[in-house]
């Protein structure tokens, strides 16, 4: 039964039609609406198709790792949700920043953080993206101006509004992704980072990525209005659902959507989509029913995006295997990385609490103002 | 947890001086056990507990002289935990950590030195005055703490007795009667019951006037109990509070509880008994705070008649002068009597003088049927019963 | 065998110090009443008795309480009737 | 100057010195500021640099910790200490958090100011004193500046720390008059305890709003013949633990002065470091006067019963001095 707003959300033509539901006028939507109508740029639509391999592939090796003990701690999966991850990272640029949660492998990934370093972090190696500080829902990246692995839900909502507020103030032509389930929209600091971020017209792309899932509370079970591009939409914010499942959809839409923050100010989408396996390895999901995740999975992002380029003629069979088989080396590979890698000493274990330069140079103040 | 305070040990003492203690943190206590020695400044009285309970700490040290009411140690209900030490810190002397330190450095025995720090502990400064031998500091090895200085303490005591007397008289309305009883049928009882006796079987006339005073006083309860906050308690049963005169000056006058219900040698015996340990310095805290009359007797020392002032809070003082033979007038005819002369001082506040005449009435009376006098017993104990038949 | 008459005495005094513990031995005169000299009163006469009763083993029937006075009236009563 | 003044001095100067910083908070504009702080300043930098906020503290408190990580040096204010409650997640699990969780790769360079304290009669919820809960975070530095010199010198070297600091204004110290040397001499180093007032019988431990209540308690036990040292924090995170233990070992018995509750609070920190560093230099045991165990009352003679008073801290180290020889 909790499956049926999904289905009326994504409709019969789930691998079809624009971007649906925006509710501020905005403007030249006409120019996005080629995602399932025309024949998509072959190497493009193969990238895309790659990167989602890649991202479920290596959720299934943590997931059979996480069995094996190598991976602790908690660990949640982006089976399912591979496309929403593929297409928005693809549609931002070098300079944006990306803000996401505790699920947020695959946007690690492809905002550019090695698969090792993912892996490893996940291992608890030094070799990991955040030293093995962090593990499985802490993962960072200077570099790519990847901002976490935020695992309180919501709380990367004014985080990113802060990193849009800064680039304003210094006059860069930056935004910041911010990704997020759709469970934050009950916290109250989704609230005041809608409008903090329409108030002062900050460059926010809020991805909500509505899994219909808080752990196992179905969205019409914590929210009373489950149209929640409304409740962003009350911020004065501009707002559109989106087939999270369609990749190409989805990158569309952050391509269009980018282009608005980036010009007029913050924007919100609500790309519908579905996770396949439990929360996290701790549940037994008892919340929904089987054949809904059945149902689901008729349209899991993969095989829906290959048998369209199938038909197309952009993809055979020879170049899938191809494709998922390179995937498989990278995780192979980054496995190996993360077993050949090493143990930060425990004589380290106060390290980056605080930056050593500031003690320093606090310390340096006080030995000035000695009399 | 329980406080276990200074009790006041009468209506003349507002202070006392620990002088120590028969219990340690950890000891298990049960109700009415002496747990510590108090000098009152006029006796140095056992101190009883009124709760069970496990000793917690001890908050007042020998030598430490403290008001009524303040809290001497704490107890812990029975059952309830150990707040802080273990039990077998027993009766370690606080140390303070720095002193403990410097001790050892000056190869000095912390726990000898006499400590002037919080809850007597004993400080850096205590262990440094030790180290250049001030002798002030050091304290006796074992024994308790000595009481003060004789001159002082009769200083001490004369002030306490001034000062409740001196309250009785300002608020206590006295009115005073006196009768003569004659003593020859009592005397001769004694003297037949004393023959065949070894001398410690033997019953002296204070104990009959005791038991006299105590059956008397059942016709007139407004003499019994105490004066408190405006009102008059009487008491059910007779504590006698008996005057005792301490060699070397001042008195104190303990209770023998329940005198009504003795047996006369039980009250010999307790009477025996209360002058021992008041000369001794062993009285208890009970038997100093609840007479709730007090008899006194200076005929040994040949006053004819003594006019009492009222212990507060009572309400009635009895006293008797010596006993003698006097001219008396029996029948008619001039005779040479033993007598002694009975006053009552008592308390208009609660009583009027036709009450007083009343008590002292049935007093002589009581005297002159001493048999009788030895048989009541309000509730006669098997030992009462076995010594009376004998 | 029967203590001497000065070991008497001293045990005597003895005893009487178990009740007046300020008494020192040579304030005694020998010749003068007890209960004057020490302020005794009846108990602590008694109680003197029951000393002499329980340490000498003699009987002191109250008949013969006039006899003793001083203290050499005690040595010779107790001397006298020691078993 | 007053304590007032001399925090927007600190604030005029930072702004003037480097453009990355700027002012957010709740009425920090057009109104001046809750207490005036930041009065006349939206004037002179304009609305994007003092920045009025919606009553939001969990938004702009975790928004001012991504500007700190997108470059800027933000100042935020929140009113007072009660409404920072509101923003514990940002501050506790994100700022105090992030260089952590990433492995040394994010600082956050933001200060956050706040009001404290009670004895305005503001009752129960304005009245709060959680210095010490921020205190217990690591990745924060805490400082309590109790002088004026301290409000004019504090800010600088915060803004100039690459990690969170938060900076506690006790209520009633914003009138406070003193003289500040000039602005040269005051670069103030935030990392260490003072010795406000120098001693020999007893270490007077405190902090912030009650320092001046310690100062006067130390000048009367002067008049018992009682010479009491007073400490002042400023830092409360990290510890200054070289002054204190010096003091203690000076003076062999301490009392803590904090306006917090004493059940597991900063006063007891503060204790339990003596205990452990100090042990063998005491010479009695170790005493605080903290606030009474209750919601701070709004009456006015409830209000000063339950909070720490100059005459609380004389008794309480009368009490320790035994019965001295």
């Amino acid at each position: 039964m909790n499956a049926e707003p999904a289905m009326k959300i994504v409709g019969a033509g789930f691998a079809a039609g624009p971007p649906q539901g925006e509710t501020a006028p905005a403007g030249g939507s006409a120019a996005h609406e080629v995602a399932g109508v025309g024949p998509l740029d072959k190497a493009f639509a193969l990238g895309l198709l790659s990167d989602m391999l890649r991202i479920r592939r290596m959720e299934e090796k943590a997931a059979e790792l996480y069995g094996q003990q190598k991976i602790r701690g908690f660990l949640h999966l982006y089976i399912g949700e591979e496309a929403v991850a593929t297409g928005a990272v693809r549609a931002l640029q070098p300079q944006d920043n990306v803000v996401a949660t505790y699920r947020e492998h695959g946007h690690a990934l492809l905002r550019g953080v090695g698969m090792g370093a993912i892996m490893a972090e996940m291992y608890g190696r030094q070799e990991g993206c955040s030293r093995g500080r962090g593990g499985s829902m802490h993962l960072f990246d200077r570099a790519c101006r990847f901002f976490g692995g935020q695992a309180i839900v919501g709380a990367g909502l004014p985080l990113a509004t802060g990193l849009a507020l800064a680039d304003r103030m210094q006059g860069r032509h930056a935004l910041t992704a911010c990704f997020f389930g759709e469970g934050a929209i009950a916290e109250g600091a989704f609230h005041e980072a809608m409008n903090l971020a329409v108030l002062w017209h900050l460059p926010v792309l809020f991805c909500c990525e509505n899994n219909l899932y808080a752990m196992g509370t179905a969205l019409a079970r914590s929210e009373s209005q489950t149209d929640l591009c409304v409740k962003a939409a009350s911020y004065g914010m501009v707002t559109r659902k989106v087939d999270g499942m369609d990749v190409v959809a989805v990158h569309d839409a952050v391509q269009y959507a980018a282009q608005q923050v980036r010009g007029q100010g913050p924007m919100f989408l609500e790309l519908a989509t579905y996770r396949f396996r439990a929360h996290s390895m701790f549940d037994p999901e008892l919340y929904r029913d089987k054949s809904e995740v059945e149902a689901w999975k008729t349209r899991g992002p993969i095989h829906t995006f290959s048998a369209r380029l199938k038909a197309q003629g952009s993809l055979t069979e020879e170049k899938f295997l191809a494709l998922d088989a390179s995937a498989q080396s990278e995780v192979d590979a980054a496995v190996s990385f993360a077993e050949a890698g090493s143990w930060e000493p425990v004589t380290d274990l106060l390290r980056d609490v605080t930056t050593p330069t500031a003690k320093a140079s606090a310390m340096h103040t006080a030995r000035g103002a000695a009399p | 947890m329980i406080d276990f305070k200074l009790p006041s040990l009468g209506a003349d003492m507002d202070e006392g001086t620990l002088l120590r203690w028969q219990v340690k943190p950890g000891d298990s206590v049960k109700r009415g056990q002496v747990v510590a020695v108090v000098d009152t400044s006029k006796a140095a009285v056992d101190v009883e507990i009124w709760h069970d309970g496990v000793v917690q700490e001890i908050k007042v040290e020998p030598g430490e002289k403290v008001p009524v009411g303040t809290v001497l140690a704490t107890l812990r209900e029975p059952g309830e935990a150990m707040a802080v030490q273990p039990a077998d810190e027993g009766t370690r002397r606080p140390v303070s950590p720095s002193a403990r330190q410097r001790a050892r450095e000056l190869g000095i025995d912390p726990e000898a030195v006499a400590g002037t720090g919080v809850q007597g502990s004993v400080t850096l400064a205590d262990i440094e005055a030790a180290a250049q031998g001030r002798p002030a500091t050091v304290v006796p090895a074992v024994s308790a703490p000595s009481q003060a200085p004789a001159a002082d303490r009769q200083r001490e005591m004369r002030r306490a007795i001034a000062a409740a007397m001196g309250r009785s008289k300002r608020e206590i309305p006295h009115y005073y009667l006196s009768q003569t009883i004659p003593m020859a049928a009592a005397l001769a009882w004694l003297q037949q019951r004393n023959q065949d006796l070894p001398v410690t079987g033997r019953i002296l006339p204070a104990a009959l006037l005791l038991k006299a005073v105590a059956l008397a006083l059942r016709r007139t309860p407004q003499l019994n109990g105490f004066f408190r906050d405006g009102a008059f308690q009487p008491s059910e049963t007779v504590h006698a509070g008996v005057a005792i005169s301490l060699r070397g000056g001042g008195l104190v006058a303990p209770a023998i509880h329940g005198v009504e219900t003795m047996s006369l040698p039980q009250l010999m015996g307790a009477l025996s008994d209360l002058v021992r340990r008041a000369r001794a310095g062993s009285l208890r805290s009970s038997e100093m705070s609840d007479p709730t009359i007090t008899v006194t007797n200076l005929g040994d020392q040949g006053a004819e008649a003594v006019f009492g002032v009222i212990y507060p809070p009572q309400v009635a003082l009895v006293g008797f002068g010596s006993v003698a033979l006097r001219p008396w007038v029996d029948g008619g005819e001039l005779r040479a009597w033993p007598l002694v002369t009975a006053t009552l001082a008592a308390d208009h506040r609660v009583s009027d003088g036709h009450q007083g005449a009343l008590f002292l009435v049935e007093l002589r009376d009581c005297l002159q049927q001493p048999q009788a006098l030895a048989d009541a017993c309000a509730a006669p104990s098997i030992e009462g019963k076995t010594d009376h038949e004998t | 065998m029967k203590p001497d008459r000065q070991e008497l005495l001293k045990v005597i005094v003895t005893l009487l110090q178990a009740i007046a513990p300020e008494l020192e031995a040579d304030m005694l005169v020998a010749e003068r009443p007890l209960r004057q000299q020490l302020d005794l009163d009846s108990m602590d006469w008694l109680n003197f008795l029951i000393s002499l009763h329980q340490h000498f083993k003699v009987d002191i029937p109250e008949a013969d309480y006039s006899k003793l006075v001083c203290l050499n009236d005690v040595a010779d009563y107790v001397s006298a009737r020691m078993p | 100057m007053s304590y007032r003044e001399a925090l927007r001095e600190a604030l005029r100067e930072a702004l003037q010195a480097d453009p990355r910083v700027f002012l957010m908070g709740e009425d920090v504009g057009r109104y001046g500021g809750t207490y005036a702080v930041s009065k006349g300043l939206l004037e002179e930098f304009g609305p994007e640099r003092i920045r009025d906020t919606p009553l939001s503290e969990l938004g702009f408190v975790g928004a001012g910790i991504g500007a700190a990580l997108g470059g800027m040096r933000p100042i935020v204010e929140v009113m007072t200490v009660n409404f920072s409650l509101l923003a514990l997640d940002p501050i506790v699990n994100t700022a105090a958090m992030l260089r952590h969780m990433s492995g040394g790769q994010f600082s956050v360079p933001l200060v956050i100011r706040m009001a404290t304290g009670a004895g305005r009669q503001v009752a129960a919820q304005h009245s709060n004193s959680f210095e010490g809960w921020y205190a217990h975070v690591p990745g924060l530095r805490v400082l309590s500046p109790a002088t004026v010199e301290d409000a004019r010198a504090m800010l600088a070297p915060a803004l100039a720390d690459a990690d969170p600091v938060l900076i506690f204004e006790h209520a009633q110290l914003y009138n406070m008059e003193q003289e500040v040397p000039d602005g040269a001499a005051l670069a103030a180093d935030i990392s260490s305890a003072r010795v406000r007032r120098a001693g020999s019988d007893v270490s007077l431990v405190t902090h912030g709003g009650s320092l001046p209540k310690t100062m006067q308690a130390a000048e009367a036990l002067a008049g018992l013949g009682i010479s009491a040292e007073v400490i002042d924090l400023r830092v409360l995170r990290p510890l200054d633990d070289d002054t204190v233990m010096a003091s203690v070992r000076k003076c062999h018995r301490a009392v803590v002065v904090d306006e917090a509750w004493r059940s597991g609070s900063l006063a007891a920190e503060v204790m339990a470091r003596i205990g452990e560093q100090a042990f063998f230099d005491l010479d009695a045991p170790l005493a605080r006067v903290c606030s009474e165990e209750v919601p701070i009352p709004y009456a006015r003679h409830l209000e000063e019963a339950a909070l720490p008073q100059a005459q609380k801290i004389v008794a309480t180290v009368q009490a320790l001095m035994g019965r001295r020889p």
